[in-house]
């Protein structure tokens, strides 16, 4: 075992994690640890674009920005830091185009803008040219743009090198009103050596997570294969509450059975959505506004026509989207990328056949709360000295219950970079925490459970039937039934987990290993997941409930969170303690959402 | 460390003709320093020179000198695809087009240059 | 527990920064950078490619594919050649340049393919040599040729370019 | 395009073709793979597993069918699984490829699929290689904007042209398909390599940035740009299909007009 001492250790090394590299290594001495190599990191596969009110192309202002925020979130949002995300955007865009990052140009020669779903003029009046871009590649640019910076700032990066546990203190303090409660401190993370197999204690005294998503909970998703939440289960397990973890994005046009996406623009072109008898059945969904209805009710339409039996294929288990009638030209010169997916991936020429097409996981508005400085909670109101999260894995909460296209790449900018100069202030201050006696002995356990079972259950069996159970059940349908059905499932799988057993027994890149640790993470948030939503009993955003399928205001405008906790037991479920925190308001009373 | 062969690298015609372009390359050059070297000989004797050149005259060598030659205008005219390759804007975009086109040329000149080879070598010889 | 604190990385200041030093020896460049050399050699193959294009086409016309073709040479063939300074010239030059064009390809070859530093020295040594003997002994033979040699008897041996 | 061609709505019902969508064809491939494992033979090895596979199935996925149900101890990279993250280019029946971007239906079936790792970098594991020496040449061509002058409080601007200049190279993944498939980059791993070089072409002929001569200069460098043999197994192998040896040639032509 080595021990390593940084002033600040970034966990993550997608664009919410360098962000935030890019401000702490220029004022503290500070690591970024990341399980691939940073340009391998998801945030390199969005393509749309990255909003903020610049005003570029037409008028435009943070405020109207912050509602669209707020209303697409369904009020769910935090309002204060939807204020803070909007506003901070110019800045957040003028940065990195200093940075270099080469966004597309307008004929004078300022960065382009462009039109994207959910963002408006003047609070709902009409659509606004709001999104930068660079191509369809922006998320690829920012990626790289990042790393460039991080590369000239000499930022110290531990390649593949897993973070497997978050070291916290618990401290006793005094209240002003002289009661005494523990508080847990940050003391660092423990961390495995894909390469080696060694374990590496990284004491700090400010520890920044910036994991991403858990896309790969879901059987059809748009996330890479690394997107397992593992910061979300380590703040979980370290005794840490999770928000909104109910709430997922599920993406209308992913390709069938491969989830890889095809942006919304090709609808937007003019594409139309059709089953198995050639109906264009958003007709029937949304008379007026058809296939260009909001996500969430296309993907629910799509969803309902495939359970009704009137999906397409052999196995009748997705629909069709049609460019058939677009002129070639069209479709070449504003979805190149999309046409080049289906063709190469399902050798489906997109100019004479409908590409087969099923709502695809995308992103979890959830995750690890946060203030809007990006520290940590451990509970409604106190933080974790030392502890920041952002990206993805946070929940600061801007998107509420779900978020809208190009605030996710905004949103890892803006608090990443605060997440960076906060964890060095903080780092500037403090002083180290003592490290917990025998720092290894929970990841040590872990690994060797996993390494020594002779069980015989198969990661890969378990992950699949993880995934199939909610695609099948936690998807854009969700019901009590449903919920519970895959509930019974995960009980069953975190179960039949104990008995899992692995085949690569060597230190070298034990790929083997991992994935069933990652596996671990999965199984743990799937279950947090499933409570969150049987919990909920009404509709929202990304959560759609059959069986109560209106907002419902009076209940539930709250945020969930959820504990580890033996003791406690939540809608049957052993082991999670359930808790709310109050929505943030500042100018929107919520109304309804319409379009 | 020893480890299993792996597989021959399956470029294309861009790193197949530079291969054919640096084995050609070395075989004019150790052409040259023998050739240098025999036609040296001319400050011997004219006797020596003209029993070394002799050599060069029996129909074995004929068909070396047919290789000889194909060695190097394949190398010429390689050579100058690869000069239009560095210079002409163009000239990336095009170098499988213009391989081929070194590829007839040089199948040309070498018909005819063989051609007469042997024949001047079948009059001039007996 | 064994305790490695790791040096402080400062921020950068300097353009300097991307050679971070943290990377391991062997990976790193032998930074024994020639200048524009490279550059020179890579312009000097291209020219005198050109060049010598027309210089070994007309070279071999003339030997092997005008009048009597390769049986036509011999000893009075060069000297009727090499009575005409043109083809002197034309000779010396050709010769330089392939000499100089070829044995830089060859170094090429030897940087590629030799791998130890040793090898890749004594190779290039024997080039070196090999190459300057070459061009040596080749413009000796050209400029000190002498057409009207005597035979072993002391007799002028006859030769059409001869004043008899 | 014009908007006076605007497309009639589509009609609410089509006939749809028999074959739509394809049904699911299953076929059966060998899949050979060069393994190698230091930690328990010094020896590499070819391994052969014949799989039952699908239509749509990549290289990737049969990798990992082999990985999830037959030898848990086959190792090499990926993540994104579309072809934009970089991670798995490895040689797919002798070429560079993504594994994740190559379709198994596109390949001949009949005959085993082998796979390897890149050439000419350390190989760690299976088709796991070291990338350092890689991310070294990266590093070492200054791949990030220096601007001289002082930064506006808007942005830069930059012309639709400018920008167009050095669109091409902006799209690398650092995947090292490209440098992993050079002839000149296998001898002895000194040479710059061609991603090295499209990333100092990203910056040289961004209008933005300063110091390309800097660049320039490091890439005259006798492991640099002239030891491009235009051999163009960079172009061939770049699975973002950069036209790579073009780059190279743009960066030689600017060190020499520079030093004219
Ligand atoms: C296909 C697609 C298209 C999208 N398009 C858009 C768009 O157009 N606009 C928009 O705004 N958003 C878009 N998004 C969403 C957005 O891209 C992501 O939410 C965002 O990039 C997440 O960034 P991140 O930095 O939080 O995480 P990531 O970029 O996913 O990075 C995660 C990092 O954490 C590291 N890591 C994870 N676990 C560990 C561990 N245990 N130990 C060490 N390191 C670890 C990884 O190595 C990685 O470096 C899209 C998403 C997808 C999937
Ligand atoms: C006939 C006209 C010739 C032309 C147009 C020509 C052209 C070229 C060019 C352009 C190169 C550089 C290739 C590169 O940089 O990739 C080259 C390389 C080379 N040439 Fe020539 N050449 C000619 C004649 C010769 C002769 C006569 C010799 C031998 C003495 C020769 C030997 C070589 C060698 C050894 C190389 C190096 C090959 C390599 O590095 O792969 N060439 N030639
Ligand atoms: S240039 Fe192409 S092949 Fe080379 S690293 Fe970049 S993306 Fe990969
Ligand atoms: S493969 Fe190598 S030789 Fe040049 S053209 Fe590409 S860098
Ligand atoms: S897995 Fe990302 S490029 Fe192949």
């Amino acid at each position: 075992m080595q021990v390593h001492k940084y002033d600040v250790v970034i966990v993550g090394a997608g664009g919410a994690g360098m962000r935030a590299a890019i401000e702490s290594g220029q004022r503290a001495h500070t690591a970024v640890l990341t399980k691939i190599y940073p340009t391998r990191s998801h945030t390199g596969a969005a393509q749309g674009g990255m909003c903020a009110a610049l005003a570029n192309v037409e008028e435009d202002n943070w405020e109207w920005h912050t509602f669209d925020t707020v209303k697409g979130g369904d009020y769910l949002v935090d309002q204060d830091a939807a204020e803070v995300m909007a506003k901070e955007a110019i800045d957040a865009v003028l940065d990195l185009e200093k940075m270099g990052l080469p966004f597309n140009r307008t004929p004078e020669g300022k960065i382009d803008q462009r039109r994207f779903g959910g963002h408006t003029r003047d609070h709902g009046k009409a659509a606004v040219r709001r999104a930068c871009y660079a191509a369809d590649r922006t998320g690829h640019m920012i990626l790289q743009t990042l790393y460039q910076n991080c590369v000239k700032h000499n930022v110290e990066f531990h390649n593949e090198f897993y973070v497997l546990d978050l070291l916290t203190v618990d401290e006793e303090v005094t209240d002003d009103d002289g009661t005494t409660r523990t508080e847990k401190r940050t003391a660092g993370v423990v961390s495995y050596d894909l390469a080696s197999g060694e374990i590496h204690v990284f004491q700090a005294k400010s520890v920044v997570f910036a994991t991403g998503g858990v896309g790969k909970i879901f059987k059809t998703t748009s996330n890479a294969h690394t997107l397992t939440g593992d910061g979300m289960a380590l703040a979980y397990r370290a005794g840490l509450p999770l928000e909104d973890m109910e709430f997922v994005q599920f993406h209308p046009t992913g390709l069938a059975g491969l989830g890889i996406l095809l942006s919304e623009a090709a609808r937007g072109e003019g594409g139309i959505l059709r089953n198995a008898d050639g109906e264009r059945f958003m007709e029937r969904y949304a008379p007026t506004i058809k296939d260009l209805a909001p996500r969430d009710i296309v993907a629910r339409s799509m969803a309902n026509e495939v359970r009704e039996g009137r999906g397409c294929g052999p196995k009748k288990d997705y629909v069709l989207l049609d460019l058939t009638h677009l002129e070639p030209e069209h479709i070449d010169a504003k979805l190149p990328d999309i046409t080049e997916f289906a063709r190469t991936y399902l050798g489906v020429e997109p100019y004479t056949e409908p590409v087969p097409v099923f709502p695809t996981c995308h992103y979890a508005m959830g995750g690890v709360p946060t203030t809007i400085d990006s520290e940590v909670l451990q509970d409604n109101d106190t933080t974790v000295p030392g502890l920041f999260a952002a990206g993805e894995v946070a929940c600061v909460s801007v998107h509420g219950s779900n978020r809208l296209g190009t605030n996710s790449l905004l949103d890892i900018n803006v608090f990443g970079k605060r997440a960076g100069i906060a964890a060095a202030e903080y780092a500037a201050e403090a002083d180290f925490v003592e490290l917990p006696e025998d720092p290894t002995r929970g990841v040590e356990a872990m690994l060797s459970t996993v390494r020594d079972g002779d069980g015989g259950e198969r990661v890969a069996t378990i992950r699949a039937e993880l995934q199939e159970t909610m695609d099948a059940n936690m998807q854009v349908f969700r019901s009590e039934k449903t919920i519970k059905e895959a509930l019974g499932i995960i009980e069953n799988l975190r179960e039949r987990y104990t008995k899992v057993q692995i085949q690569d027994k060597g230190k070298r890149f034990n790929l083997d290993l991992l994935e069933a640790v990652e596996l671990g993470f999965l199984l743990d948030l799937a279950e947090v997941m499933t409570v969150a939503a049987l919990h909920r009993e009404e509709s929202r955003g990304g959560h759609f409930r059959e069986d109560f399928p209106d907002r419902d205001d009076e209940n539930f405008m709250l945020h969930s969170m959820l504990y580890k906790d033996p003791e406690a037991v939540t809608e049957g479920t052993q082991g999670i303690r359930f808790e709310t925190k109050p929505v943030v308001f500042t100018r929107y009373e919520p109304m309804e959402r319409k379009y | 460390m020893t480890r299993t062969r792996g597989t021959l690298y399956r470029g294309r015609e861009g790193m197949w003709s530079w291969v054919a372009h640096r084995i050609t390359g070395v075989g004019i050059f150790f052409f040259l320093l023998v050739h240098v070297l025999d036609t040296s000989l001319v400050r011997v004797s004219p006797e020596a020179y003209d029993a070394v050149i002799g050599a060069y005259k029996n129909p074995v060598m004929i068909l070396g000198e047919i290789g000889l030659v194909g060695a190097i205008v394949f190398h010429a005219f390689n050579g100058l695809r690869i000069i239009l390759v560095d210079f002409w804007k163009k000239g990336t975009r095009y170098h499988k087009q213009m391989l081929w086109g070194v590829l007839a040329l040089w199948l040309v000149t070498m018909v005819a240059f063989s051609a007469r080879h042997v024949m001047l070598f079948l009059e001039g010889g007996h | 527990m064994t305790t490695t604190n790791t040096p402080a990385a400062f921020p950068a200041t300097s353009l300097e920064a991307p050679r971070s030093g943290r990377i391991d020896p062997k990976y790193l460049r032998s930074k024994t950078s020639s200048g524009s050399f490279e550059m020179a050699a890579w312009v000097f193959m291209r020219f005198s490619g050109i060049a010598l294009v027309v210089l070994i086409f007309v070279h071999l016309w003339v030997n092997l594919m005008s009048g009597g073709g390769i049986a036509q040479i011999d000893f009075g063939f060069v000297a009727g050649k090499w009575a005409n300074p043109v083809w002197q010239f034309w000779d010396l030059v050709m010769l330089w340049l392939a000499m100089l064009h070829g044995a830089n390809g060859m170094r090429t070859i030897i940087n590629d393919y030799a791998e130890k530093d040793s090898t890749r020295l004594w190779l290039k040594t024997i080039l070196v040599l090999g190459a300057a003997i070459i061009v040596v002994l080749g413009t000796l033979v050209i400029f000190t040729f002498e057409p009207c040699m005597l035979d072993a008897a002391g007799e002028q041996l006859p030769r059409a370019v001869c004043p008899s | 395009m014009s908007t006076t061609t605007e497309a009639a709505e589509p009609a609410s019902t089509v006939d749809l073709p028999e074959s739509t969508g394809g049904g699911i064809t299953t076929f059966d491939i060998t899949l050979k793979v060069r393994r190698y494992i230091p930690e328990f033979s010094d020896e590499a090895r070819w391994d052969e597993w014949t799989i039952t596979m699908q239509g749509t199935d990549r290289v990737l996925d049969a990798l990992h069918k082999v990985k999830w149900e037959l030898d848990g101890s086959l190792s090499f990279r990926r993540s994104c699984a579309h072809g934009v993250c970089g991670s798995d280019a490895m040689r797919i029946n002798g070429r560079n490829r993504l594994a994740c971007k190559t379709l198994l239906k596109d390949l001949d079936t009949s005959q085993p699929i082998t796979v390897e790792p890149i050439k000419g970098l350390p190989v760690e594991k299976d088709l796991i290689v070291d990338m350092e020496p890689f991310f070294q040449s990266y590093r070492e061509i200054m791949p990030f904007m220096i601007a001289n002058s002082p930064a506006p409080s808007a942005e830069r601007y930059q012309s639709p042209e400018d920008r167009e200049r050095f669109d091409d190279t902006t799209k690398c993944i650092l995947c090292a398909a490209c440098t992993s498939s050079c002839p000149v980059f296998w001898t002895d791993g000194q040479y710059f390599g061609p991603a090295a070089i499209v990333n100092a072409h990203r910056f040289i002929f961004d209008s933005r940035d300063d110091a390309g001569d800097m660049r320039l200069e490091v890439l005259n460098d006798k492991e640099g740009v002239w030891r491009c043999r235009t051999t163009f197994n960079c172009t061939d192998a770049c699975p973002r299909g950069i036209e790579v040896t073009k780059a190279i040639q743009e960066v030689k032509t600017a060190i020499l007009t520079r030093a004219a």
